[in-house]
Formats: structure tokens, sequence, C-alpha cells
């Protein structure tokens, strides 16, 4: 094993290595190695924001026909870092009636939250921060301080604006978690587990063939989850300002602006570990830092589809939002379960696996989108049955 | 290695101070938290005693997640109730909702 | 374990049988407002049931003495004093074949319901939910109108389509008569489909009464063996030598009969009443009253073809003791009663009017037949001619539904409301204005008659005949080619007054062909009616024996313990069945080449074709000796005598001693003794109450701390034992 | 001192002082954070039982959704947020008093039982904590009948919560 094929692992041995040499106890090691080890894959993480602004700002750019950042550096790669400067040097201001406290803990606490995510990414054969048993509901748990973090914003900047973006991102993403949960329990079912680890090894074939439905519906609600367009609602500048984070400036606001950025491109590799098959690729077992490139390659698959739907779609209404989230996503979502429950239960270990849950996952989706549109329709019948609104007219 | 007395000594703690929310504290959402402050005490014992003395027999954890559900259910209709009597009383001090004595 | 794509068959076999109930409550419960998601639930339901039970049926195919090696699943259902009360699923070859017709009938009827109830048609202007559809209008024409409650016929069918499915997989005695009862629900549900009709709402309750007596002997049956055996499992009574040996010799109270004999009798009973056989049989031709598919449903696929599944399946208990010498008291009876049954309701059916009528005597008729060959030991054949009639009875109902959806058509064309469109003597010269019908009722109607070589009904019958020949049998074998003779004049009669000649009325020239989903089954069932002969070719017949292997005899024949041997060929039964065959349909298209509005019989017969016009008036003789005198008697002991005077009058007797008790006590005892405690206990509460009321603060964490203290002082009590 | 123990000391004293501060802060949203803080070493504390599951479990259930809905109830009756004048009641002397005296019982109690000083045993080899949980709660041998009756009831509370909770509706 060169320290090109997997650099990590030799680097990992050299610091067991070291430490052993410390004659710590041993249960000291492990933690100061599981220490570092986070320490790791959080820098990692903060080190590859800098890159997705840039990236994001150029891709945002050629949508809109235009050429992006163009002057710090070559093709603007520096304009980041001049950004950050520029951040970092701003006045910090605390409104004067803030909680001054959780005013400050909040943008921490948004980052970490995003941060956290990481530690349960496999980037390659033996690259993780820790392999837990429960990774998936582990991503869950994580999400719910991204929604405390953005209460406490809200709630303690002590303005309206604030507080109301506040109420209306809790709600939206308090919703959105249920579709998103649901559908990533359908790969932990087909996986038989929940480790992250076991989720990408078992997919020989990628779940996504599997379970398209779910996989769409994984990415939809997770555009909501980290709110973006068309679900920008929690920062809809025509009514709310700036949402829950209009008091904040500097490096607060850039702490809320990196989560954002790095949560999107997250949810780029978590549909890559969930749907498609995580680092595996042609010879990535053997040369791990292979994985690691097919995983960032699949991550940016995602994080791409999640910019194409910003550049392409209007800001939705925040009824139809919601009613899109309860009558669509998650009984959709529920029906995929159970039939994914019982079609992998009946057919596991036969061919017929895969042609059964796919036409399954695309019998569900058909047959939701037909109710819903009968639903719809009706709907829109039921309206015209009212008698018109008298409407005022220029005297 | 911690002792199984460490957890013991803690919940009991976290039981005492739980009790005290809920007996003292006057905003009815106050002693909410109080009650849940209480039922995670339970909660470490029974995972605790899981741990140490029957590690074979899920039983504790499983209760613990009973304990889960009972609370978050718990958790729903009061602050149902609270948001209900708040709308009719403009109140949800504790000792102002007294419509229910002699 | 036998196994289908890499599955247990036997999960699959537990399967087969819930779509269609899911169907039931998910049109009920959901549905039933839509019309096509309802009968789209429905076909879908029966289609997996179908795709399942076909499955199984190859799987079954492609076992190795399967006999041996059957489909058997069980679980523990009921908790008894000791062990469990086990459920379970049976696939062995006789429920193979069976759940083969049945999965194709019951599909095939699912499919022409859409049509006959009119789908896609508009709402009828006057129709009525529980009336037939009167039609509506449409750009000035009458066209024929969506049945009102077409959701709910698609669940009810379902229903019973579970029923049957339920009852053929089940591996013991209890879930088949849930399944049999099930479906005697859905028949009366199903019979009264129209209930605003008072013949439907009568026919309904007489078919619900009549099997019901059946069934009450039938549970009696199944009790008496549950006793005798301790199970109802059939593998572990009828496929165990010991036990029935056991059965058989042991002697029963009742009639020197053996055990066997008496349980064997009393179940039997039950097919009697199921399968419509004399003397219970007034109820199927009344049953016409619903639906024509509910007609196939009944007469062809299901509600009948149990009754025969159900002896078929006690063939070795109703056969215990039998060894090819004397016939047993049971088999005896069932030879009796269906050799009689299929000469009497086939002259009944000679002399019928309506189209659907004839069916349900001929079908009565061939239920005697099934019965009879197992009376006489003839197990195969029985079982053969189950299948066979199944697919050609379910093609001769459908197709009548089909005739009479035409000319119903007619009639609403001409308006002419008065012309009966079931009475064949309103049809005529159908032939070309409803090609696919005639021809596949065509094929139908010679499979029923035995049409030779090339019908399926042939083979069966004429196996029967044989059978019945080689072991000596003679009157049963005359009887029942009389009855063939019969059958196939009364065929040739039907297809003759429907199709041919020329229109007797109006409404029979205005008739049409009907639509794809009803035709297209028609096909489908009579390339059944014609094939499912083929495979049960007896092996030393002249000519085509041995072309193909007499494979039915000997896959079902391997259901029985002892396989029966096939029966040596004989020239004179074959020579009988192709004569009576050939000569009554010859006979009857020569009677009725030119009939008009009446019966050419009628004149020939005289008084016996009014006996035979109304069913040797078996409907009065029960009002009179059974129907009038229960009533008679329930007003005159029960009502007058007992109720009015022996119970009121005890009654009222009783009211006044206890009036007298009463006072004496309310004056001596009440008021001083109760009512004086009662007042004192109430004040010293309400002292109590003032007193205590104090600690009512309405302040929930006042009240909370004192519980808690409460608590608190038991455990500081504790508490102190252990310091001390 | 183990990492184990050091860890548990920390995080024993932080669900102590949290817990404290939430009982006493008059400032409920403050409180309501303090019980956040709780409820996360309690997750950390299942972490150090081996009840990895039970801890991320208990940070969806509390964290996510019970504490959650707390600073929502909180905000929605508004008029307290920003604390109150009094937030104690009039009897709080006397709970104070009885609860630390139920406390102090409590950890005399605990120190007379020997059983107490028990150290964990090693877990079964190839332990699998879901994989035995999720077996547990719905196999007949184990624990299926209270697993659904706990689903029916939380149907139920959902249930009666919407009711409860919604505006009264006018001439129905």
């Amino acid at each position: 094993m060169s320290f090109w094929q997997d650099p990590i692992a030799v680097i990992g041995q050299l610091i067991l290595d070291l430490l052993h040499s410390l004659n710590l106890p041993e249960g000291w090691i492990v933690f100061i190695y599981t220490l570092i080890s986070v320490v790791a894959v959080a820098s990692f993480g903060l080190l590859l924001v800098i890159f997705l602004i840039w990236l994001e700002r150029k891709v945002a750019a050629r949508f809109q026909d235009r050429v992006g950042p163009n002057r710090a550096g070559p093709f603007g790669l520096l304009q980041t870092f001049a950004d950050m400067v520029k951040l970092v040097t701003k006045e910090d201001v605390v409104p004067e009636k803030a909680d001054k406290l959780i005013f400050n803990l909040a943008p921490i606490l948004s980052l970490i939250a995003v941060l956290l995510i990481w530690a349960v990414v496999p980037f390659a054969p033996g690259w993780i921060g820790t392999d837990l048993n429960v990774g998936v509901l582990y991503i869950a748990a994580v999400g719910s301080f991204g929604i405390l973090s953005v209460l406490m914003a809200g709630w303690s900047s002590n303005n309206k604006y604030a507080l109301l973006g506040a109420f209306r991102a809790v709600a939206q993403l308090i919703s959105y978690e249920v579709p998103m949960l649901l559908t990533m329990m359908i790969p932990v079912l087909l996986a038989r587990g929940m480790g992250m680890v076991q989720m990408v090894t078992v997919q020989d074939t990628w779940f996504i063939f599997l379970a398209p439905a779910a996989g769409i519906i994984f990415l939809v609600s997770s555009i909501a989850e980290i709110g973006r367009t068309p679900f920008d609602l929690l920062e809809a500048e025509s009514e709310l300002v700036a949402g829950y984070h209009t008091e904040y400036t500097g490096m607060k606001f850039g702490m809320f602006f990196a989560a954002e950025f790095l949560h999107a491109f997250t949810v780029g590799v978590l549909f890559a570990i969930l749907f498609l098959g995580g680092w595996r690729g042609p010879g990535a077992e053997e040369i791990p830092i292979l994985g690691m490139f097919y995983l960032m390659i699949k991550g940016f698959l995602g994080y791409f589809v999640v910019m194409w739907v910003r550049s392409t779609l209007p800001r939705i209404r925040i009824d139809h939002m919601m009613a899109f989230n309860w009558k669509f996503l998650t009984p959709v979502a529920l029906a995929l379960l159970i039939l994914t429950a019982l079609l992998d239960k009946i057919f596991a270990g036969t061919a017929l696996r895969l042609p059964a849950l796919l036409g399954a996952n695309l019998v569900v989706l058909a047959l939701g989108y037909w109710i819903s549109t009968l639903m719809s329709r009706r709907q829109a019948k039921e309206r015209t049955k009212f008698k018109k609104r008298p409407v005022a007219k220029p005297a | 290695m911690i002792p199984l007395s460490w957890y013991l000594y803690l919940a009991a703690g976290l039981f005492a101070l739980g009790l005290f929310g809920a007996v003292a504290r006057r905003n009815a959402v106050a002693i909410l938290m109080s009650v849940e402050l209480m039922l995670n005490a339970v909660n470490i014992n029974l995972v605790a005693f899981w741990r140490y003395l029957a590690p074979a027999e899920i039983g504790g954890q499983v209760f613990a997640i009973m304990v889960f559900a009972v609370a978050a259910a718990e958790v729903a209709v009061g602050l149902a109730l609270i948001i209900s009597i708040y709308r009719g009383r403009k109140t949800v001090a504790a000792d102002e909702i007294n419509l229910m004595k002699w | 374990m036998i196994e289908t794509f890499g599955m247990p068959t036997a999960s699959l076999v537990w399967l087969v049988p819930l779509p269609p109930l899911l169907a039931f409550f998910l049109i009920l419960l959901f549905t039933r407002r839509n019309n096509a998601l309802s009968h789209t639930v429905g076909v879908v339901a029966v289609a997996i049931s179908w795709l399942l039970g076909n499955l199984v049926f190859l799987t079954a195919l492609g076992v190795d003495h399967f006999g041996e090696h059957v489909i058997a699943s069980t679980v523990n259902w009921l908790p008894l004093g000791e062990g469990f009360f086990s459920i379970g699923v049976l696939i062995d070859p006789l429920s193979a074949v069976t759940l083969f017709f049945v999965a194709w009938t019951v599909l095939m009827i699912f499919i022409y319901s859409i049509g006959y109830h009119n789908f896609g048609q508009p709402k009828g202007d006057h129709d009525h939910p529980g009336l037939p559809p009167h039609g509506a209008k449409d750009h000035g024409h009458t066209v024929p109108s969506i049945e009102p409650m077409y959701a709910r016929f698609f669940a009810f069918i379902a229903l019973f389509a579970f029923g049957m499915y339920t009852l053929v997989v089940s591996d013991n005695l209890l879930t088949l008569f849930v399944g049999w009862e099930i479906m005697g629900l859905c028949s009366y549900l199903l019979i009264g489909f129209w209930y605003a009709k008072p013949s439907a709402r009568d026919a309904a309750k007489k078919a619900f009464m009549t099997t019901r007596i059946g069934d009450v002997f039938m549970l009696l049956g199944i009790v008496a063996l549950y006793s005798a055996t301790g199970t109802l499992n059939f593998r572990e009574i009828l496929y165990n030598a010991a036990v029935l040996e056991t059965l058989a010799n042991t002697p029963s109270l009742i009639a020197g009969l053996s055990l066997a004999g008496l349980i064997g009798i009393l179940l039997f009973i039950g097919t009697v009443g199921k399968s419509a056989q004399w003397p219970l049989h007034v109820w199927l031709p009344d049953a016409m009253e619903g639906p024509t598919p509910v007609s196939a449903m009944i007469h062809a696929a299901t509600m009948v073809s149990a009754g025969v599944y159900m002896v078929l399946r006690m063939f070795p208990l109703l056969s215990a003791g039998w060894h090819h010498g004397e016939l047993t008291a049971a088999m005896t009876i069932m030879a009796f009663i269906g050799a009689f049954t299929a000469l009497f309701a086939a002259t009944i059916a000679v002399a019928q009017r309506d189209i659907k009528r004839v069916l349900a005597y001929s079908t009565i008729s061939q239920l005697g037949y099934m019965i009879a060959a197992l009376g006489i030991g003839a197990y195969v054949a029985a079982a053969f001619h189950l299948v066979t009639h199944a697919f050609f009875k379910a093609l001769l109902f459908l197709g009548s539904g089909s005739v009479i959806h035409g000319v119903e058509h007619g009639v609403l064309h001409t308006g002419d409301h008065d012309t009966d469109p079931q009475d064949m003597f309103n049809m005529g010269g159908l032939k070309d204005k409803m090609p696919v019908t005639f021809w596949t009722f065509l094929i139908g109607g010679l499979a029923l008659s035995g049409f030779p070589l090339l019908t399926s009904g042939f083979w069966s019958k004429d196996e029967i005949l044989a059978d019945a020949f080689a072991h000596g049998h003679m009157s049963v074998f005359i009887v029942l080619a009389l009855a063939a003779l019969l059958t196939a004049f009364y065929t040739a009669r039907q297809i003759t007054l429907t199709f041919l000649g020329k229109p007797r009325t109006k409404a029979a020239e205005h008739a049409s062909e009907n639509v794809r989903t009803m035709t297209v089954p028609l096909v489908i069932l009579s390339v059944f009616a014609i094939a499912a002969g083929w495979v049960g070719i007896p092996e030393h017949f002249p000519a085509i024996g041995g072309l193909l292997p007499n494979w039915f005899h000997h896959f079902v024949g391997s259901t029985l313990l002892e396989h029966p041997s096939a029966v040596d060929f004989n020239i004179v039964p074959l020579l009988v069945s192709v004569l009576v065959a050939l000569g009554g349909l010859g006979l009857g298209y020569l009677v009725y080449r030119n009939a008009g509005q009446t019966d050419p019989l009628r004149k020939a017969l005289g008084p016996i074709y009014n006996l035979l016009e109304n069913k040797y008036y078996f409907d009065e003789l029960y009002e009179r000796l059974f129907v009038k005198p229960s009533q008679a008697f329930s007003e005159a002991f029960s009502y007058r005598f007992l109720d009015g005077q022996v119970i009121d009058g005890l009654l009222h007797r009783a009211a006044r001693g206890a009036m007298a008790l009463g006072g004496l006590f309310r004056d001596k005892f009440e008021i001083p003794v109760i009512d004086g405690v009662a007042d004192k206990t109430a004040d010293i509460t309400q002292t109590v109450g003032r007193v205590l009321r104090h600690i009512q603060t309405g302040q929930v964490q006042q009240y909370l701390l004192l519980v808690a203290l409460v608590v608190f002082g038991g455990f500081f009590y504790y508490l102190l034992n252990i310091l001390q | 001192m183990t990492v184990e123990q050091g860890i548990f000391l920390f995080i024993g004293f932080v669900i102590l002082f949290s817990a404290f501060m939430m009982v006493t802060r008059s400032n409920l949203i403050h409180a309501a954070l303090y019980l956040v803080l709780v409820l996360f070493g309690v997750a950390v504390l299942f972490v150090l039982l081996d009840a990895g599951f039970l801890a991320v479990v208990q940070i969806i259930v509390y964290i996510g959704a019970i504490a959650i809905l707390m600073i929502f109830a909180v905000m929605l009756t508004r008029g307290n947020v920003t604390g109150e004048a009094i937030s104690m009641n009039s009897v709080f002397g006397w709970g104070l008093l009885l609860c630390s005296l139920f406390g102090f019982a409590l950890i005399i109690m605990l120190g007379q039982w020997p059983g107490a000083a028990a150290l964990a045993p090693a877990l079964p080899a190839n332990w699998n904590e879901v994989s035995e949980l999720g077996v547990a709660l719905v196999s007949p041998q184990g624990y299926v009948i209270p697993f659904e009756v706990a689903s029916v009831l939380l149907l139920a509370a959902l249930i009666g919560a919407i009711v409860v909770a919604r505006p009264p509706q006018k001439d129905e």
C-alpha cells in the first residue's frame, strides 16, 4: 500500500505509531485518534466550502449567460478568499436588544450541524470518520441541530422578520424531514443495515435502479431541507428581508453562508452514497484514492442537479409547498417504503428483484402523480363553484 | 470503568431537579419541560440497568423506547392543551388556571 | 419443499385468495364512487389471483408423483386446551385442477361483468339503485345505461371469489366451511342484487334458507368428524388408512350406519343444498333473478362446484369400507340422488321458456351426473366432468347473458317493454345479429350435449357412462343415458329457438352484438370448452385413444391413496353416448326448426308438459308441506297458546304478586331502615366534604406536591427501616 | 481516571448544571435551550452505555421534535417569553424542601445498595444492537403488543393534539 494509493491509511498509521510511542493508556489513544480524524474530516469540509462557493458562482453565471468571478486569480479561483477576508474584517454588529449568547451560538451550531454529517461519510474504503452502525439515523439526528440553530438565530435577533423567517423555516424543515427520512429508510431496507460503510459495500447495483422514485423524492425533499429555490421561502427577500439571518453580519453571516453551501454539497454526497453507490467504481477497492475521486464526482452530480433546479425554477407559494409535501411526497414515500419492504422480501435473492422494485417504483410514482392531478383538478372545480367575490372598481 | 452507581446518582439528581421544576415552576410549558427531565432520569436508569445487569436481554432498551413514545405523546397533547388554554384565558401560568376548585 | 421462482409455492398458495378480499374492502371503503377505479381494482385483484393460481398449477404439473408430494403449509390458529387447531393450505392434484378452472372462469366472469353492466354508457334517467338499469336517452335513441350499483357489484363478486379460493386452497373442513359460508352470504347478496325487485328479494331469501338446511347438516357432520377423529385436516383423515378403517368399522347409533357412513351422509346433505340436488334444488332456478355474471359465478365456477368439490374431497371418507364390491351407504344414496336429479332436472329443462332457467336446470342435471358418478365410485370421471362442466357452463351462462343483453338492446331500441328479453320464444334468428355469441354458444351447447369426439363434454360424460357400465351399475347407466338424451334435446331446442330460424319479435330483429369485454371471455372460454376434454381421452379409445396420454386420469387419480384404475374400453357405452347426443340434438332441431310463439311440445305432451313447466309443482309442494304448516303452527301454538296464554298468564300472576310484596317491603323496611341509613351517610359525607374541600385549591402543582409528599412518606418509612 | 470516566464526569456536570438552570431560569427560551443541553447530555450517556441507537433516537425525538415543539409553544404563548416577574409559584419553598429531601433520600438509599458498585459486563459477542432491538420490537415472543399499543397511542395523541389545539370553528 503506497502513499499515493491510500494516503489516509499511511498517515493514520503514522499518527497511531506516534501516539503509542508516547506511552499513553489505550483509552486515551483511541480518544485522541478519533478526535484527530474528526477534526481532519471537519477541516476538509470547511476547505471544500471555499471551492464550492466559487463553483456555484461560476455555474450560476453560466446558467444566466454570464462569466462569473474572473478577476482574482486564475478563473477567479481566489475570489472566495477575497470575500472571506472582507467578511472577517467587517464590523461585527450585534443588535441592542438581542439575546447575545444565543445570537452568537446560532451560526456556530448551524455550521456544526452540517459538519457533523461528514463524520459518517465513507469517502473511500477505510476512509471514514467513524462507522456508526446507525449511520443513516445519525444523519437525521444531527439535522435537528440545524433546525435548532435556525430557531435560535431567528428568535435571538429580536426582529420580527427574523422570527417569522425562523417560524417558516422550521415548519418547512420539519415537514420535509418526514419524506426525507422515509426515503432514506428505503436504501436502509435494501442494504439491510443503517451503517454507511455497509450501505456502500452492498450496492452492487446502485440503489437508484432499485428505487428511482425514492431517489427523486429524497433529492426533492433535501432541496427543501437546505432551503434552496424553489423552496427558499425561509429567506424570501421580497417578504422577509433575508429570513432568520437578517441581523447577522460579518463572519457570523459567513458561517450561515458556508453552512448552506456545504449542506447543499452534502446533500449531493449523501445522494451519491445512498443511491449512486458511494465511492464504488472500477478499481476503487484497490486504490482508495480513486474511490474518493468517484465519490466527489457523484456528489458533484447531485450538487449540479441542485444548482440546476435553483437556476431554473421560480419560488413556490408556501401553502403549495406544504401541500406538495403532505399530500404528495409523504404518501408516495410511505407507499414506496411499504412496497419496497414487501417486494424486497418476496424477491430477495431472485433475478426478479431489480425489475420488480423498479417497476413498483415507477408505478407508485405514476399513480401518485395521477391521483394528485385528479385531486387538484377536483379542487379547481370546487374553487370555481364559489360565487365571484366583489371586486373594487374604479369610481 | 464507570460503576453503575454513578449513573444512578446522576439519574437521582436529575429526577429530583425535574420534580422540583414540576412542583415549583409557574409556567405550564416549564412544567412540561420538567416532566421531560424526570422521564430522562428514568431512561438513564433503564438503560444503565440494562447495560450493567442484563446486557443479553434487550428489554431495558425497549422500555426506554416506550418512554420515548409516551414522552412524545405527552408533549404533543400537553402543548396542545396549553395552547388551547392560552387561547381562552391568555395565560399559561399554572397557578392562574384554577377554575377547578370548590 | 416445492418452489416457484425460488419461493416456496405454499406461500404463493396462501396469497391466492387474498387479492379479491382486499379488492372487496378497497372498493367498499374507498373506490365505490368511482366506477372505473372499482372495476380496475376488482379485475386486477382477480387477475393477480389468476396469475398466482396458474403459477401454482404449473408448479404442480412439474412435480413428479404430485399425489404424494403435495404443496401444503399449516399455521397454528386457535389455541386449544392442549396444542392448537391449525389451519393451512393444501394443493393436491384435485385442488390444483380446481384452482385452474376456478381461476380462469372467475377472471373471465369479471371481465365479462364490465361489459354486462354497461360500463362506459351514460347514467340512466330513471335508474334507481336496486333495480336493473332501464336505459338512457342519448341523442334521441334509447341506449343501455350503466348499472347504478356498479361498484358494489364488483365488491360483492370479489368477496365471492375470495370465498371460492379459500374453499379450494384450504386443507381442512373448517376453513373450507368458512369459504362455503362466505359464498352462501355472497350468493344471497348477489341474487338479491336488484333488491328493489320483489322476485329478486324472494329468490335471495329462498336461496339462503334452502342452502342453510344443507349447511346445518354439514356442520353436524363436521362436528361429528371432529369429535370422532380430533382433527379436520384432510390429509390427516383422508390419507390415513387407519383412521378411515376405524371410522368405517365404528357403528354409529343411528340407523345402523357406520360412523363414516353417517358423517359422509351428513356432509353430503351439505352438498345437496349447495349443489342444488333434489330435494333441495328449488333455489337454483330462482337464483336466475340475479345479474347473469352472478348466475355464471354460482352455476359454473364456484358455488355449485363447491358442493361437488367437497364430496370429491371427502370421497375417501364416503367410500370408506368400499372394496369395489358393495357400495357404501353414503355412496348408494349419492348414486340414487345424483342419477335421479340428473334425469328429473333434465325433464324440467325441456319445458322452460326462459333461456337462463333452461341452463339452471341443466346445471342441476349435470351436477346430478357428477354426484351419481361419485356415487358409483367413478372419482376421476366426476372430477373430469366438474372441470369440463365449469368451462362450458360458464360459457353458456355468459353466452345467454350476452343474448339477453343483445335482445335488451333490441327492446330499448324498439321501446316495446312488454317483450321479455329472457324468453326464448321471443328470440330467433340471432345467428346473424350476434355471430360471436352464436358460435361460442353453439360450442358450449355442443359440449353440454356431449357432441362426439370434439367437445370436452363428450369425453367427460362418456367416461362417467363407461364407468357405470363397466362396473355393472345398469340402473344408473340407463338413467344417466336418458338424461343425456334429454340434455342434447333441450340444448338443441335452446340453440334452435334462440339463434336459428327467423326473428319472432321486433326486439330480436334489432338485437346487436355486444362489446369486446363481453365477447372476448366467451371466445376464451369456448377454447377451453373444447380443449379441456382432450386431456382426458381414455387410452383404449379406438383410433384416437393414446394419441394424447390420458393425463387427467393419472394426475387427478393420484390424489387418492389407492390410485383408481382406468376402465377397459367397451363399445356399448360409447355407442350409447354418441347415439343419445346426436339423436337428442337432431330431434331437438327437427321439433323446433319452425316453432312459433308456442312450444310444439305443449300439444304433444299435454298435461305432462304442464307438469314439467311447473317443475313438478315442487315449489307449491314445499309451500304446502313446510311453509304453510309452520306458519299455522306458529300462529296457533306459539303465538296464541304459548305466548298469549301460558307465558303472559304467568307473567301477569307474577307481577301482581310482586306488587304486593313490594308494598310490604316499602312500608316496613325501606323507609325506616334504608332511607335512614342513607340520609345519615349523606349528612356525614357533607360534613367531611365541607372540611376537606379546603385542600382542593384548583392548583395542579399543589396536588402534585401532596402526591409527592405521600410518596415520599412511604419512601421515608422504607428508608428508616434500611438505616436501622 | 480513564477517558470514559472523564467524559462521564464532564457530561454529568453539564447535565446537572443545565437541569438546575432549566428549572430556575425565568427566561423560558433559555430554559428550553438548557433543556436541549440536558437532552444532549443524556444522549451522550447513552453512547457511553453502548446504546448508540437510543442515543440517536434521543436526539431525533427529544431535540428534533420535543424541544423544538417546546420552543414553539413558548413563542406561541408569548407574553412570558422574555422572563416573568415571578417564575416560581407560591409553594415553591415546600417543593424545594421536599425535592432536596427526596434527592438525598435516593442517594442515601443507593449508597446502601451493594449492587450499585457493579461494573459493566462485556456485551455478548457479535452484538448487533439495532437488529436485536428490531427483532424484540416485532416478535411475538418479544414486545410486539406494547409496540403496537404505543403506535396506537401516538396516533391517538396526534389526533387529540390536533383536535385540542384547533381554533374553535365558527358556525358549523
